[in-house]
């Protein structure tokens, strides 16, 4: 078996968005299971000995590329140097919020169709949205807005700025829109 | 036989017009305008011939070569501040410059793009809790969340989901709720810089009938002064 | 130095989705500048004396690993969605965004001579270009600027970083350059 098959095992590993099955591995790299097999453990002792921060496991389905497990204590720290992102559900209740104020939690719920207390309570630690006032109904219920950093986010002085429902309509594309600035190029050529 | 005929494709009239002064291999400065508009022309007509849609924007650059080529047939006339007047043919040239210069860094841009595809990253980011960390969001995820919602609410019959009428005795709450939270307020700040027309109406009355009812009291400090709002003593 | 810090740096860089500035090693690490790119340069050569398939690449102002360049048409063979190249339009357009950015619709518009609306689209899609802010003009209309996944994109440091238009202005034929050697020149390159 040559060695020449390691790096590229090795990049396979790492690029592959699932494990990689013995199967798979035996048609990417045109070898039989028992080079492949090999070549996995090669790699395994290689990092090993070098006392590399990276791993290979074996789990369903197949083997993966992954960070050493004695490690997880600085891999959590990522999490605090790394910009945060909104969730789907945030995203979505922000939105809300954004083009609705002031609204009402049963509202937001009544577009959204699920509950969103959570949801809610994440965005006004972020700061992204406030409490507006109280809605003269029944119960009074909290109204929401969004807040000024919301719109320093994206560089918005108010909030009229906000691109209004028919500029996302131009702005946001539909599928058929993507094809005509990205060429139909397949990987190989 | 078949034969095939292939025009190159033209993303828009500069495009074109660079095209024909590479293969008539003339200086960007001196364009021989007479010349190069009957090239134009004759694409645009090859285009028609062959069915193409000639895009609006060439016919308006017809329309510039033609009047350039007009111009260039009078003699400039001396002028007061610089001895002659401007080519005609300068605002033209400038374009094509300015054009070819963003073209080439394009260019540029590809052969980056290119060396860039021979780097694969991991696609499946290791799961990361994200908290206390300084937030990013993309106005595109947003537009996108918000898309989403419209299109699956449009699902469900039974909302209300597209502007409902505001009623004037809702935007007097407003004002009132406005008021509760600082008063006095300027006139304007009653308006939402977003409302449309017709909110701004239903506000405005939403504020005559609360005068009338005196509820709330209006005053201005100067003859032209800002209008300001607050609630009436009770 | 220690050696230790070696395998976390490379578990770190193997899981951060995003390139990792000196400045965020160093919190993560706790370490100083120097001993940071001591580090990385440690690591880079060890990938490289070992024939790895993976190496340390520096862009967006930051360092991240990814798959040995050279490795590439062994990585297409993984099914794995990747977005085309981009068409000339978009190239264009979004090069003119780069370079005069923030910048409106009409003012891409008037540089290109054609409508970009449709390209425009894709490249927010694609989160290229993002909207960042409004005019304080007539219409109040949308100003578009570059986004950090541009720079990973193109592989650009930073925005100063861009080949500046004077720079390729000099590449382009001219007064004197007579057009067809040029072209001829950049066909075999």
């Amino acid at each position: 078996m040559s060695r020449g098959y390691l790096p590229i095992l090795e990049a396979l590993l790492f690029a592959s968005p699932d494990p990689l099955s013995i199967t798979q591995l035996q048609e990417l790299l045109e070898e039989d299971e028992e080079g492949i097999i090999n070549n996995l453990n090669c790699l395994k002792e290689l990092y090993e000995n070098k006392g590399s921060g990276l791993t290979i496991i074996e789990v369903a389905g197949g083997f993966r590329m992954s960070t050493r497990p004695d490690l997880h204590p600085w891999l959590t720290r990522l999490a605090r140097v790394r910009p945060g992102r909104l969730s789907r559900p945030a995203l979505e209740t922000v939105a809300i919020i954004a083009y609705r104020q002031p609204v009402t939690k049963a509202e937001v719920e009544a577009i959204r169709g699920v509950a969103v207390d959570g949801v809610l309570r994440t965005l006004i630690e972020r700061r992204l949205i406030r409490i507006v006032g109280r809605k003269r109904d029944v119960g009074r219920p909290i109204l929401y807005g969004t807040s000024r950093s919301f719109l320093e986010y994206f560089g918005f002085q108010e909030l009229s700025e906000l691109p209004s429902l028919k500029e996302i309509e131009t702005l946001t594309p539909t599928r058929e829109g993507t094809a005509e600035a990205t060429e139909m190029q397949s990987e190989n050529s | 036989m078949v034969y095939q005929v292939r025009l190159p494709a033209f993303e828009g009239p500069l495009d074109l017009l660079l095209h024909l002064i590479r293969v008539n291999q003339v200086d960007i400065y001196d364009i021989p305008i007479a010349r190069i508009t009957d090239e134009y022309f004759q694409y645009l007509r090859m285009m028609e011939e062959l069915d193409l849609e000639v895009a609006g924007e060439f016919l308006v650059m017809a329309a510039t070569l033609v009047y350039v080529k007009s111009r260039m047939l009078l003699p400039l006339e001396p002028t007061e501040e610089e001895g002659f007047e401007e080519d005609p043919r300068t605002p033209l040239v400038d374009m094509l410059v300015e054009y070819q210069r963003f073209r080439t860094a394009s260019e540029e841009f590809a052969l980056h793009e290119d060396r860039q595809r021979q780097y694969f990253l991991r696609s499946e980011p290791v799961e990361l809790p994200t908290t206390g960390a300084p937030l990013e969001i993309d106005l595109a995820d947003l537009l996108d969340a918000f898309r989403a919602v419209l299109t699956r609410a449009k699902d469900r019959p039974v909302l209300e989901l597209m502007a409902r009428p505001v009623t004037t005795g809702e935007r007097m709450v407003a004002i009132l709720d406005r008021l509760a939270l600082e008063e006095p307020v300027a006139f304007e700040a009653l308006f939402p810089a977003e409302a449309d027309r017709a909110l701004v109406v239903v506000t405005f009355l939403g504020l005559l009938e609360l005068i009338r009812q005196g509820a709330v009291r209006v005053w201005q400090t100067l003859s032209f002064g800002e209008i300001v709002i607050a609630r009436a003593v009770p």
